[in-house]
């Protein structure tokens, strides 16, 4: 018997935890159920990004995704309960095209997967080893890449940055306190539909 | 479909959240009891509080309508659990008013010895309390500790440590044994620097401040609209004090005792000692004020109960006997008021000629401060409920009766 | 079970987990009416593409490393997750805005362009 | 300890039967798991008995005094016995699923981000390049058992607990991060290992010491670590006295129990990591180990005591942290919410960034820290080493593709 591949083992573990965990996200039908699944498929993933050996990405992933995002995710849940637990149903017809539309594209992207023979298997015997990921990462964001002699990153950095920022403030504009100083009753934007 | 608040184009919100009503109480580890309080809350800010009483309600008055004068001394005990000498001093002086009973002088002066002894020991209850509603341990514990001893004392004076009735219309049912001043001297003297370690610990703390001024301000006209007393109107800034403003039955006991009534006038408050300085962000009628004002008192009645010790050891007279356990009423009615540790308590009574009450009220001061707990917490924060119901240091067994 | 366990895994593995996700992402998209549900579906289509990435950027899944994205694909992945965090927090800001003025997240009842 | 155990144990099981590599395999990793769970378990019965006994001792009490001897050393023990032995409540209109599964989620992650952290050189249970990072985000995730708790409930006190805990911990992250780049950039690289190696030596190495900024974001860590592992006075998770008990009104026995050992886990996990980040972690103030030679140069068994007392050193250094944040507790009143965000939004955050800006001056300007720059020589001739970090920056052109 051949000796059990760890990486794979752990692969499969991850894995199986980041599928089943977003089938449950689709089937659930409770929005903080569908919440919480979703922070365990995503840190399946991030355990996923561990062992390709991206450890810098998958903390990441762990940090904003599951520590910033889905708590932000939660707290829009809490704020916009209509009763407790709240879930709103879905048509069987809806249900059984959704089905049909994804199984036909699952269908085509494992096909994609698994079509050529490069991707196959790779050598996962040096993934044990840990690199130091995180000092290539902040260098190539600076737009130094010195193991590859390209030009880095520095303007997606300095997009993304910009961008945030403009996040940040059309966030806080779209959510801000509304203050209406005096009662105008033909305004029709004040009018609660 | 759509559920509106009432005029949404005036309203300032964020987001527009669902109202909460919370049930805070009767069983809430900071309502100091059975107290339950309804909030109404838009996230953490309470937009309505409506107190509602009555979890300890054991019909205090009736039954003092079918016992004698003397009988009823035990009942007056569990009305402020807390100050129940100060009780049984109101119902007593207010029998001692209709009978129209002459004091001896030793009398008096042992009664205001125990009457503000229960005084530096209810104010410590309540400054430990709310070091616990603001979420702090130790003061708590220092200040029963401290209150330990008072009990003691207490114990030693008429055996029990919380039901006193010892305090009796005629004068009190014992002398004070002896070596007992010797006693209560030891423990004021060691008493001062507790009192700053709690100032540390709560008056002057950083965060305690923070939690405490310019919340729940109540304003000197809404305290006497409200019928407020005691510390809770002294915080506010109103000169009132029954030691020295109340009838001349009750205020006879304080006369040649020098004294002055803790409120801030004019900006200050007194300087007979070396009180902590009040914070500049602090506005007058806020919960530090009211909290300063009780722990100001204490040592107030420290210096009261010192002078009250000198007389007594060279009063004439004896501690007064208690009137008959069926002493014969006479045909009237009479109302008192005196200053308790949470403001003025008045007891009613009306005899018809037997020796029975025909009629037995009481007038509750934490009924009249808890009152404005309503327009006090009208847009506060949630952790802002506690810091005002506590500040106005409410029992309730008073409250209910 | 036993091949794949003592199998080395590749690319294609990794791209068949990002599939399952991906399309696990959009059918909770379509099904979902709760404009939350929809935003969470967003975040699988964006990890299942971000495995794929980090796939292809390892060192390790193919038989030749040189064909692999190298830094690339990592850093690519780093931009998904922090532009998912700031899609996430506009959603959301529309989302209790729309239930600030509809009472309902619901997004089929969200046909009108205005607020 | 990780590869002692992996590869003894690996070939003394599989020493007769190929089938046998994965058995060793798992046993060696029940054995790491029980070892940091133990560290978690045992250190959270610890800290809790400590934590009555300081609180007693503040309060003019004795604290615990029978169960175990003189010292109640077996309390914590005895109430956890109690615990166990407790119904099991769980409100009628709670989510089952949510409700039951929360106080795990809670404790896992606090558990979880114990496997990347280091005891002494070595001794970790899984060395991550990333460790810092990786122990930030995962404490991270905590707050995910808490709100699920305080939504399960179907209780109005455990959500204004969540709603609490989630506004919190999500804005006290933000100048946590901010405070652990200053050492990370000082040092040059997140792995916790280096960066306890490179304060070994005398006590100025330390980098609290390393030049004021740092002394400054010491501080700054400490209050935000405070907050985000929900310890008074910024506890308004569950305020006992506004949210009868926050977000585990509706939780009983075992599973409250949970969630305090995921709080004292994450204050122990805190206090572990200010004390590498800034105390020089396993290293001494003076490097008696060094000095007499208790290093692998000397034989494993030399490495092995030297570790040993590296660890008793750092888990000394924690503890006193935890002290600390105990001593914290039992003195201050609590703060409002309102306070404990302006706390994090208009000081911490700012100081934070300030340090930083500073920090990076420092080291572009003076890189030996602030002894060097006095001219403070190294009594023991300790030169640092570069961080691999450091290194792999210095020589771009040897840069392999990965």
């Amino acid at each position: 018997m051949d000796q059990i591949n760890w990486h794979t083992f752990f692969f499969l573990l991850s894995a199986l935890g980041a599928c089943t965990f977003a089938l449950m996200v689709v089937f659930t039908s409770n929005i903080v159920r569908m919440a919480f699944f979703l922070v365990l498929s995503l840190t399946s993933t991030a355990g996923l990004f561990f062992l390709a050996g991206a450890d810098f990405v998958g903390a990441m992933q762990i940090m904003i995704y599951v520590g910033g995002t889905m708590v932000l995710l939660v707290f829009g849940v809490m704020l916009t309960a209509q009763e407790r637990f709240v879930s709103l149903k879905t048509s069987g017809g809806t249900w059984s095209l959704a089905a049909l539309a994804g199984g036909a594209l699952l269908a085509v992207l494992l096909q994609t997967a698994f079509s050529v023979d490069d991707w196959k298997a790779g050598d996962t015997a040096q993934a044990g080893q840990s690199q130091t990921t995180a000092t290539r990462i902040g260098l190539g964001l600076l737009g130094a890449r010195f193991d590859e002699g390209t030009s880095g990153y520095l303007l997606p950095f300095e997009i993304v940055s910009i961008h945030l920022l403009v996040v940040l403030i059309g966030a806080a504009y779209l959510a801000r306190a509304k203050r209406r100083a005096k009662p105008s009753a033909d305004n029709p934007a004040d009018r609660s539909d | 479909m759509s559920t509106d608040v009432d005029d949404p184009r005036i309203v300032e919100f964020d987001v527009r959240t669902d109202e909460m009503l919370v049930n805070m109480g009767p069983q809430h580890p900071s309502t100091h009891g059975v107290l339950r309080l309804v909030l109404r809350t838009d996230g953490e800010i309470v937009s309505e509080v409506t107190p509602h009483i009555g979890y300890l309600h054991r019909c205090a008055e009736k039954i003092g309508e079918n016992l004698t004068p003397r009988q009823w001394i035990p009942y007056t005990d569990r009305m402020d659990y807390l100050a129940g000498m100060n009780m049984n001093l109101g119902w007593s002086l207010t029998v001692e008013k209709l009978l129209n009973y002459e004091l001896p002088e030793k009398a008096r002066h042992l009664r205001v010895i125990i009457a503000e002894l229960n005084r530096i020991a209810s104010h410590f209850v309540g400054m430990g309390a709310y070091g616990l509603d603001l979420g702090t341990f130790s003061p708590f514990l220092y200040a029963f500790r401290e209150r330990e001893k008072i009990l003691d004392l207490f114990e030693d004076a008429c055996g029990a440590r919380l039901t006193y009735s010892y305090i009796t219309p005629g004068g009190a049912t014992d002398d004070l044994p002896a070596g007992w001043l010797k006693k209560c001297e030891t423990f004021l003297d060691q008493l001062l620097a507790v009192i700053d370690e709690c100032h540390t610990l709560l008056t002057t703390n950083e965060i305690f401040i923070r939690r405490t001024v310019n919340v729940g301000v109540l304003s000197p006209e809404m305290a006497i609209n409200y019928g407020c007393t005691g510390p809770v109107l002294r915080g506010s800034g109103v000169d009132h004090d029954l030691r020295r403003d109340g009838e001349e039955r009750y205020t006879e006991m304080y006369d040649g005792y020098a004294f002055e009534v803790i409120c801030e006038t004019d900006g200050h408050y007194p300087s007979d000692h070396d009180y902590p300085p009040v914070p500049e962000s602090a506005v007058l009628g806020d919960c530090w004020h009211r909290f300063y004002v009780r722990m100001l008192e204490v040592i107030q009645a420290m210096d009261l109960i010192r002078q009250a010790m000198d007389r007594y050891s060279t009063a004439e007279g004896d501690y007064g006997v208690p009137i008959k356990l069926f002493e014969k009423l006479p045909k009237g009615e009479v109302y008192l008021e005196t200053e308790c540790p949470r403001g003025q308590m008045g007891f009613y009574l009306v005899s018809d000629g037997t020796s029975i009450p025909w009629r037995t009220r009481a007038r509750s001061s934490c009924f009249s401060n808890l009152s404005v707990t309503e327009e006090l917490c009208r847009g506060v924060l949630l952790a802002d409920v506690p810091a005002v119901v506590g500040s106005l240091d409410i029992v309730m067994g008073e409250i209910d009766r | 079970m036993t091949n794949l366990l003592t199998q080395p895994v590749g690319v294609s593995h990794y791209m068949a987990v990002g599939a399952v996700m991906f399309v696990c992402g959009i059918v909770c998209m379509a099904t979902k009416r709760n404009a939350l549900g929809v935003l969470m579906g967003i975040e699988l289509v964006l990890n299942g593409a971000n495995i794929n990435f980090i796939a292809f950027g390892s060192a390790y899944l193919q038989k030749d490393s040189a064909m692999s994205l190298g830094l690339d694909g990592q850093l690519i992945a780093l931009f998904v997750i922090v532009l998912a965090a700031a899609e996430a927090a506009v959603a959301l800001a529309i989302a209790l805005n729309f239930y600030n003025n509809h009472h309902s997240i619901d997004v089929d009842r969200a046909d009108e362009l205005k607020g | 300890m990780a590869e002692f155990f992996t590869t003894n144990l690996i070939e003394y099981v599989s020493l007769s039967e190929a089938w046998a590599t994965p058995l060793g395999y798992i046993l060696a990793a029940m054995i790491h798991i029980a070892l940091l769970l133990n560290v978690v378990a045992v250190g959270a019965l610890g800290f809790i008995w400590l934590e009555r006994k300081v609180a007693g001792r503040i309060q003019d009490r004795l604290g615990p005094t029978r169960v175990g001897g003189r010292f109640g050393w077996l309390q914590t023990l005895a109430d956890g016995l109690k615990l166990i032995t407790k119904e099991d409540l769980m409100p009628a209109a709670a989510d089952p699923f949510l409700f039951r599964v929360a106080p795990y989620v809670a404790f896992c992650a606090s558990f979880a981000a114990y496997l990347a952290l280091p005891f002494a050189t070595g001794w970790v249970g899984q060395h991550l390049n990333v460790a810092v990072f990786f122990i930030l985000a995962v404490l991270g995730i905590e707050v995910f058992g808490v709100i699920l708790a305080g939504y399960g409930s179907a209780s109005k006190w455990s959500l204004f607990g969540a709603m609490r805990e989630a506004a919190q911990v999500v804005s006290y992250e933000v100048p946590l991060g901010l405070c652990v780049i200053v050492p990370v950039m000082i040092a040059g690289t997140m792995d916790l290992i280096a960066i306890g190696d490179m304060q070994a030596g005398m006590v100025w190495n330390w980098f609290i010491f390393h030049d004021p900024f740092t002394f400054i974001t010491f501080w700054v860590f400490f209050t935000c670590a405070t907050a985000s592992v929900n310890r008074a006075p910024f506890d308004l998770a569950e305020a006992e006295s506004e949210l009868v008990a926050g977000f585990h009104t509706e939780y009983s026995g075992l599973r409250w129990s949970f969630f305090f050992m995921a709080e004292y886990g994450s204050m122990f996990l805190v206090s572990v990591l200010a004390a590498i980040l800034f105390f020089g972690g396993w290293n001494g103030p003076i490097p008696i180990t060094e000095i007499i030679g208790l290093n692998e140069t000397n034989g494993a068994l030399a490495g092995y005591v030297g570790n040993l007392l590296g660890m008793t050193n750092l888990i000394i250094k924690a503890s006193l942290g935890v002290t600390v944040m105990i001593w914290v507790r039992w003195s201050f009143p609590r703060l409002r919410i309102d306070q404990v965000i302006t706390t994090c939004l208009k000081y911490c955050t700012p100081i934070a960034a300030m340090m930083f800006l500073g920090a990076a001056l420092w080291i572009l300007y003076l890189p030996g820290g602030l002894w060097a720059t006095l001219r403070l020589s190294d009594p023991l001739g300790h030169t640092r080493e570069a961080a691999p970090d450091q290194q792999a920056a210095a020589m771009p052109a040897d840069g392999e593709r990965e």
